[in-house]
């Protein structure tokens, strides 16, 4: 399985983040947000690491990692799209945005594109009900998305 | 098979099992630990070793500590 | 006994809380204790509701919803399991709506399960299609072209059991068994919804996983999900017979499931009271070897170790084993032969043994294995407590707030009941742990020590009596509990001798290696920490202050009061699985059945009036004696059975001069062990599968041995010891063990209640069991210890006389892995080589380093005593200075290195302490090429000659 | 405004407002020399991004306003001029008890915070003995906000009650339900009233530690909370709070997914009893409430219980703040007693739907809620009417939808959005919600074609396990709206929690009210009972 070595940076910030918030089991979402945060992604080379030093079992980690949709196991595309998908934006047109999103960022929902610049992904609400659709663009919200947004959002993906 | 250079004789195993004892005895004071070493040599020792260590007692008697010779003595005597 | 499945209650027992509650189940008014599920109160009615998800060795989990019942005045349907008994609650289990609840969970279940149950290995066997029978499930309307989780590739991996997702229902049984029962974590579940898999560690196969092959999740698996291997080739079983493992002291009971003749699994019984229904991969799935073509069925015979076996009838065989007993006693004496009892062996055939060497050799030098490992606890506890033996049952871990662990590895070494312990301390009791090595426990997924003291091999008492001193010093010790239950006088000359400043751990600091702050600290969570019980193993005995370490240990018990109630005490953790009842069977040159001296008058005339002989009063030779009177010449024949000494015993070399100088060596055994070939007679030994008897385990407990299957070697052991005595003219006529268990029960006192009967109805009993103690002793020493007072032992520290020094500069210190076995004689020949084919040796990164090692290397290591050759292992497990190996397997022979020097008062070797260099090496030595030449050369066997 | 003056301006930084375009405004402003203060949220977004300016003391506002409006709303020429924000008529009509501040103060500034009565509800806790801060909260009527409406002065008497030495007090700010946003607003907005709330709740029930879970979807409401906290670490001591982020799984909105969650264990739902109450965070006695309700207590203990129980109606007590969302007018939050009626909610207040077309269903709750059409708008908001009527509150989210709308793809999506969210640990959520969705495929396919025969299918244990033949499968509408009713039984009396078990609130509301959008072969009728 690890064919590959964690890289020792990672033991490094799994020791650093460990010393400094405790090394009990329910720090192990903090953990694993701070990694994602760092690295963008949880590698299966991590979980053992992560194991040990949260006393926890390779299974445990794995377990939790991929319970959580947010967890990534691969990186993620350089810019991520995430775009809501509840009621209140269907209410608003969100089913018609979705699909001229996918097409407009040339990825289908769920997947990065080839050449890994963008991530497309469906969230269930971004509590902001009454304005949608919605969108998280690399972490900015943006409201109201129609064909112009939808526009502007796949210029700034480009870059 | 090869070499047994490190293992003792059976002399020399006798004499060190007697010091034995009475090293890890010694703390509970001579007069005891006399006792001791000797009632341990007599519940724990085999006929044919316990001749040995009395004959042992008097020919080798620089090699067994105070404690182990003055056992032995215990033993054997009458 | 026939098949019949064990009754599955659904949820664990309350936890006692002495109340009780009242209800209606069904119309019928129950009383069950509090705290009871709904489900385990039907089931203990004898109406079942439907189950998958549930099951009565783990906690309650609530996810499958098939066990949904009525509550009056409740809305909605809770799940049985998960819902406590409440009084004047009425619970309807059966009803229209409720079937029908069920019936639309089922068909959801089945919209998603492979719909191959006619060939199917669990087909007959399998929960989910009796409850879909139970449900009355007649269609599943769902349709075909939905999504599923079939189809996935089954995992092989395992040497054991199958892992086939595709019939997974995810009910986490296997998930939840791992973690609560065998407490490894393991397992999980991926993903989550409708993709939830179960997973091995990270995705992976089972084994390249955590996982330890313990069988909990086979034995959870409602489905084939998880299935034996055998189950598959043999089919599912059709009788049981329940038995008791024959691997280490634990003495699990399991259910020995056969199909006709074959024998198809082991299954761990949830009656069974060391174990509760665990297991681990030695017990449940490592018993091959008893049909392994290694196996020796015919008696073979040869005048001298340099011809090639010749096979004989048993009755030539027996013939000649007397005829050269006899002829030896006449050339040199009563006393030039022995014997040596198996610790693998039943209680009723080593008292045989003894029997046989007390009554018809006429002398006493009878010794065991358990010389070399647990001798220096009968001395220490009989001379401290009166009594040879631990004093907690395994039960007893869960009242335990801090657990001593020294010298012992019980993840490894007694790993069912490793996992009571694991559970304790995920209860939150604390964990203390004094060893050299960074043990499994020390850290591992959810256990932590409070304290690890990694001292020096060879500082036992000098650790014990740091702690001692803090212990006096700070005023720690139970007065009240001392003044009482021991001597105070000798209380006091003690407590002045630990209190000396030189016994401080500050002072020993240098000596030991650990810091005096953790000794400390350990020390005073030891004393102050509630109830504190001590386990230990052959890293406490094996040395040469062996008993004084096991006296230090009960001095401290003592001194803090942690005796004489559930949930304390000092437990010696026994390695075979018959070591304790070997030494309570008289099995020591200097006493009889039950601990009593061989000078003693009158026990000895209780004997001598059964057997109808003299008996000898004086102490015979122990082991180590004996081999250094047959080099001396003096002991000329040894009977064997069921013994590795050459592997097993420390300074092969020596051993090997010893049995070469003897005229005739008995060996009785499975197979053609390492001490066969310096063997003239070797007589095929019986598995536990093939004799009835019993054990004895290291809680004292007497449990059955139950025959399975025909012997195919033609006899029990317990009879060939018995034409063995025949043919020495002895009036021996047992047709059954329990004959001889009678005799037992007659002449030793704190047997007098054993009987099998009894243990038939009682399923087990705990020596002491006389009419003092009707039901057996749990724990000991409650109102009193047996020797009266409790006795303090000083106990000096007295280095060992084995150095390092320039020319063996490390420390190598020996023990034992999960998948393998002592010797290895059975483990090596079973699937169980897929985890430890080798043994290693560990080595600190910096000593490998500094030596130019790498992980995988050949090594040399070289003592004093002798010299071999292993691949190397680099691990922080081991300190700076320290090495360590496994004894298992004869290719390395470890013991080649170990030294002759052995525990003051017992002899039991010092293994964990030897003075060696490590350096590289190019493959094997070349001692081991010429001992594998040997070994092949003296294995030859000449057929049988067809004239017989 | 004189020349020279230096201006003091107001505009949210609430995420929704930043999603329209806040930060630009504010940084137009703040370019222009303007002193800017970031708020929270007025709640209602028709109007966003808002600015208001401060003249004379009094704040007068424009919006929605863009960063190239600057110098028309400076010189007050700017032609959304909406004067004094409060006293139109969506807030007028308010009863903003929890929401006061909101919008009004800076949410970091506590001198800000205590100005406006910030801590007086705190201050008198800690004046009173814990039992008598749970006889007020009883005494307030407080249900619990997070959707079950448990009485919330109860839950906190069990943990006062039961013994230990570590009790806490968790947050539940895992707000996930579509439509809802008061928690995030009240966050982001507000965050001294939770926090005070919180340490209210540790000093009645004895609890020296709480966490606040939110999602991983709030980043502005995690850092403004993670903020707030730090600054009032000292006005809160001895307790102390920290913000623990969620990772994506609706599911830990559930009490007991959330604390194992919080523990650091997949957010798999626990099987109850034990209540969380007595074995909650950790195995210790554990308050576990919504932000609303933490956010609710400070008003009583300052105000006194019976100025909260004096709104309401019923058995439901105080205010609730509602959030109109979806196709509709005037989106926001609107705060206010139980009691109005759905239908003033949706076209007085909302004002209809955004697009102007009729509204033909409104959802009420959230994904687990049901749907409703016009012709139940008289339902008063309460909990035990909504029950009645086959729905819940919930958080109080309504998501309106026009005539646009295709209810049998919003049942798919009820069952789709269970399958995504499913913790998966019980059968009919884990398995029911998939074949949901499947079902649906199949009701949407036969509504749009002719419907199929059903070929007869025979009983017996045998033929079960061989009916995924798809020749024995009837996918005909009468079929397959049979099961899905039926599924819709296994599933709501079935499951183990919340997401399996309130899935057939929209599923089912859809088919009984919405029949001609499943081919309009399915006459409404109760599930058997």
């Amino acid at each position: 399985m690890q064919s590959h070595e964690a890289s020792v940076d990672m033991k490094r910030l799994i020791e650093d983040w460990v010393h400094l918030h405790g090394r009990t089991r329910d720090q192990l979402l903090p953990l694993l947000h701070a990694i994602q945060e760092e690295v963008g992604f949880i590698d299966d080379a991590a979980v053992p690491l992560i194991a040990q030093a949260l006393n926890l079992s390779r299974a445990d980690v794995h377990g939790v990692v991929t319970f959580y949709h947010d967890f990534r196991r691969m990186p993620a595309g350089r810019h991520v799209v995430k775009l809501c998908r509840a009621e209140s934006c269907q209410a608003r047109g969100g089913a018609a945005i979705e699909v001229a999103a996918a097409q407009r960022l040339g990825v289908p929902m769920g997947a990065t594109r080839r050449d890994g610049q963008v991530t497309l992904e469906p969230v269930y609400c971004l509590g902001l009900c009454a304005v949608g659709p919605n969108a998280l663009v690399d972490g900015r919200p943006v409201a109201r998305i129609d064909a112009a947004a939808i526009e502007r959002i796949a210029q700034e993906v480009a870059a | 098979m090869s070499d047994e250079n490190d293992v003792m004789s059976t002399e020399d195993r006798l004499i060190y099992m007697a010091n034995q004892i009475a090293r890890n005895v010694t703390a509970l004071g001579k007069d005891e630990a006399v006792v001791m070493t000797a009632n341990h040599i007599r519940d724990f020792w085999d006929p044919a070793m316990k001749r040995r260590i009395a004959a042992l007692a008097a020919s080798r008697r620089e090699a067994l500590l105070p404690i182990a010779a003055a056992a032995i003595d215990r033993i054997s005597a009458p | 006994m026939t098949f019949t499945r064990e009754t599955d209650h659904g949820t664990p027992p309350a936890i006692a809380t002495g109340r009780s509650v009242t209800l209606t189940i069904d119309g019928e008014t129950v009383t069950m204790p509090e705290g009871t599920s709904i489900m385990r109160a039907a089931s203990l009615t004898g109406c079942s509701i439907p189950k998958l998800c549930a099951t009565d060795n783990v906690e309650s989990f609530g996810s499958c919803r098939l066990c949904l019942v009525e509550v009056e005045g409740r809305s909605g349907y809770p799940a049985s399991c998960t819902t406590p008994i409440a009084d004047g609650m009425v619970v309807r289990t059966q009803s229209e709506r409720l079937k029908q609840l069920r019936r639309g969970v089922m068909e959801l279940y089945i919209s998603d399960h492979p719909l191959d149950c006619l060939t199917c290995p669990a087909n007959g066997d399998c929960e989910l299609q009796e409850q879909a029978g139970a449900v009355g499930l007649r269609e599943v309307r769902y349709g075909y072209d939905g999504a599923t989780n079939m189809g996935q590739a089954k995992d092989q991996s395992n040497p054991y059991f199958d892992f086939d997702p595709s019939k997974c229902i995810v009910c986490s049984r296997c998930v939840r068994a791992c973690d609560e029962v065998q407490g490894t974590f393991a397992l999980t579940i991926e993903g989550r919804g409708f993709d939830s898999k179960v997973s091995p560690s990270q995705g992976q196969d089972f084994l390249s996983s955590e996982c330890v092959s313990c069988g909990a999740c086979v034995q959870a698996c409602p489905t084939a999900t998880l299935t034996e291997k055998k189950v598959v080739e043999i089919g599912t079983p059709d009788r049981a017979v329940v038995t008791t493992c024959a691997y280490c002291g634990v003495g699990c009971t399991f259910r020995a499931e056969m199909r006709g003749e074959e024998l198809v699994r082991m299954v761990p019984w949830k009656e069974g009271k060391a174990n509760h229904g665990h297991s681990c991969v030695k017990g449940r799935f490592a018993w091959g070897y008893a049909q392994h073509r290694d196996r020796i069925l015919q008696p073979m015979i040869r005048s001298s170790v340099e011809e090639p076996w010749r096979e004989v009838s048993w009755e030539e065989a027996i013939a000649h084993t007397a005829g050269e007993f006899r002829r030896i006693q006449a050339k040199y004496g009563t006393r030039s032969i022995g014997g040596i009892t198996s610790s693998r062996c039943t209680n009723e055939e080593t008292f045989l043994v003894q029997k046989l060497i007390r009554q018809g050799f006429g002398n006493n030098n009878v010794d065991t294995c358990a010389r070399v490992c647990h001798s220096p606890t009968g001395y220490g506890l009989k001379t401290t407590f009166g009594t040879s033996a631990g004093t907690q049952d395994f039960d007893s871990i869960a009242q335990a707030d801090v657990i001593l662990v020294i010298g012992a590895n019980p993840t490894d070494g007694h790993p069912v009941f490793a996992s009571r312990m694991k559970k304790r301390l995920r209860e939150g009791a604390k964990l203390i742990v004094i060893d050299p090595r960074r043990i499994d426990l020390v850290q591992s997924p959810h256990v932590e020590a409070a304290h690890h003291l990694p001292l020096r091999p060879g500082t036992n008492v000098a650790m014990l009596t740091a702690m001692a001193h803090v212990t006096v010093t700070e005023n720690l010790f139970d007065e009240a509990f001392i003044r009482e239950r021991c001597d105070w006088e000798e209380f006091m000359d003690w407590a002045a001798f630990v209190a000396e400043p030189s016994r401080s751990p500050e002072a020993v600091e240098p000596l030991t290696g650990v810091m005096a702050q953790e000794v400390r600290a350990a020390a005073r969570l030891y004393a102050t920490g509630g109830n504190a019980a001590i386990y230990y193993g052959l890293g406490v005995t094996e040395h040469s202050q062996g008993s004084s370490t096991v006296m230090a240990i009960a001095n401290l018990a003592m001194a803090t009061g942690n005796i004489g109630r559930e949930g304390v005490g000092v437990n010696p953790l026994r390695g075979q699985n018959n070591v304790q009842g070997a030494c309570d069977m008289g099995s020591f040159p200097h006493e009889f059945s039950g601990y009593r001296h061989v000078s003693d008058d009158a026990v000895r005339a209780s004997f001598e009036k059964a057997w109808g002989v003299a008996l000898d009063a004086e102490p015979g030779l122990r082991i180590p004696n004996m081999l250094d009177a047959a080099t001396d010449g003096t002991f000329k024949a040894i009977f064997i059975q069921g013994e590795d000494i050459l592997q097993s015993d420390p300074n092969t070399h020596h051993v090997a001069a010893g049995l070469a100088a003897m005229e005739c060596v008995v060996v009785q055994d499975l197979f053609l062990n390492e001490t066969a070939n310096y063997a003239h007679v070797f007589l095929p030994g019986s598995t536990f599968l093939e004799k009835d008897g019993t054990f004895t385990n290291a809680e004292r407990r007497i449990q059955r041995v139950r025959k399975v299957m025909a012997p195919l070697n033609g006899y029990g052991d317990w009879e060939i010891v018995q034409l063995v005595a025949q043919a020495m003219g002895l009036d021996w006529s047992y047709s059954h063990p329990s004959q001889i268990m009678d005799e037992i029960a007659a002449l030793t006192p704190t047997f007098a209640g054993v009987h099998y009967d009894r243990l038939d109805a009682e399923g087990s009993l705990q020596w002491p069991a006389n009419d003092a103690a009707p039901h057996g002793t749990p724990t000991m020493h409650i109102d009193g210890f047996v020797r009266g007072k409790g006795k303090f032992v000083v106990t000096d520290y007295v280095p060992t006389d084995e150095k390092t020094g320039p020319r063996f500069p490390l420390l190598l210190t020996t023990g034992r892995i999960l998948s393998q076995y002592n010797v290895g004689a059975q483990t090596r020949r079973t699937a169980n080589e897929a985890w430890h084919r080798e043994d290693r040796l560990e080595i600190h990164p910096a000593d490998a380093e500094n030596r130019g090692i790498a992980d995988g290397d050949w090594v040399s290591l070289k003592s004093r005593a002798g010299e071999t050759s292993l691949r190397a292992l680099i691990t922080e497990r081991v300190a700076p200075g320290v090495v360590y190996t496994t004894f298992h397997h004869p290719d390395t022979q470890a013991n080649v290195i170990t030294t002759d020097y052995s525990d003051w008062a017992t002899n039991c070797p010092e293994y964990k302490v030897t003075a060696v260099q490590v350096m590289r090496s190019n493959g094997p030595s070349d001692w081991q090429r010429d001992y594998a030449a040997q070994a092949r050369h003296s294995r030859r066997i000449a057929p049988l000659e067809a004239a017989e | 405004m004189k020349p020279g003056q230096k201006s003091k301006i107001y505009v949210s930084r609430d995420m929704a407002s930043v999603a329209l375009g806040a930060d630009e405004v504010a940084q137009a402003f703040a370019a222009a020399g303007c002193e800017v203060v970031r708020t929270g949220s007025r709640g209602l977004f028709s109007i966003e991004p808002l600015v208001e300016v401060e003249q004379d003391g009094a704040r007068v506002g424009f919006g929605p306003v863009g960063p190239h409006d600057v110098a028309a709303v400076l010189d007050g020429s700017h032609g959304a001029r909406l004067g004094d924000v409060a006293a139109l008529p969506f807030l007028a009509g308010q009863q903003r008890f929890t929401f006061a501040r909101c919008g009004v103060i800076d949410p970091l500034d506590p001198e800000d915070y205590a100005a406006h009565g910030g801590w007086r509800g705190l201050d008198a806790a800690r004046g009173m003995a814990p039992q008598a801060v749970v006889d007020a909260v009883k005494a307030s009527g407080l249900r619990g906000r997070g959707g079950a409406g448990f009485p919330t002065g109860i839950k906190w008497q069990t943990v006062l009650d039961a013994a230990s030495d570590a009790k806490f007090i968790v947050c539940n700010a895992d707000e996930g339900d579509s439509g809802t946003f008061a928690d995030r607003m009240l966050m982001e907005g507000d965050p001294y009233c939770l926090i005070e709330g919180m340490a209210i709740a540790g000093h009645a029930v004895g609890a020296g530690h709480g966490y606040v879970y939110i999602r991983s979807e709030y980043p502005f409401a995690i850092a403004t909370m993670r903020e707030a906290i730090e600054r009032s670490a000292e006005r809160i001591a001895p307790f102390t709070l920290e913000v623990r982020v969620g990772a994506g799984a609706y599911v830990c909105g559930e009490e007991t997914a959330l604390l194992d969650s919080i523990e650091g264990k997949r957010g798999q739902v626990r099987a109850k009893p034990p209540l969380p109450a007595l074995a909650g965070l950790f195995g210790q006695p554990t308050v576990i409430n919504n932000v609303l309700s933490l956010a609710a207590v400070p008003f009583i203990l300052a105000e006194g219980a019976e100025a909260y129980a004096a709104v309401g109606f019923g058995r439901s007590r105080g205010t609730m703040p509602v959030q109109l969302a979806g196709n509709v007018k005037h989106g926001g939050l609107y705060e206010i007693g139980f009691g109005i009626t759905l239908g003033e909610l949706v076209n007085d207040i909302g004002g209809g739907t955004a697009s102007g077309r009729p509204v033909r269903a409104v959802q009420v709750g959230g994904p687990l809620g049901a749907y409703f059409p016009p012709a139940m708008f008289d339902l008063p908001f309460d909990y035990e009417a909504f029950a009645q009527a086959g729905g819940l509150i919930g958080h109080a989210g309504i998501t309106v939808f026009d005539d646009r709308v295709d209810m049998a793809h919003m049942a798919r999506f009820a069952m789709e959005f269970c399958s995504v969210e499913s913790c998966g640990k019980c059968t009919p959520c884990r398995i029911g919600s998939t074949r949901g969705v499947e079902i649906m495929d199949r009701i949407i396919a036969a509504r749009d074609t002719q419907p199929v025969v059903a070929e007869g299918v025979e009983g017996g244990l045998a033929r079960a396990l061989h009916s995924r033949s798809p020749a024995r499968i009837d996918a005909g509408l009468e079929a397959q709206t049979a099961l899905l009713r039926d599924l819709c039984d296994t599933m709501k009396y079935g499951s183990l929690c919340a997401l399996g078990g309130f899935t057939p609130y929209p599923v089912l509301s859809a088919l009984d009210h919405f029949s001609e959008d499943f081919g309009a072969l399915a006459p409404a009728k109760e599930a058997a009972e």
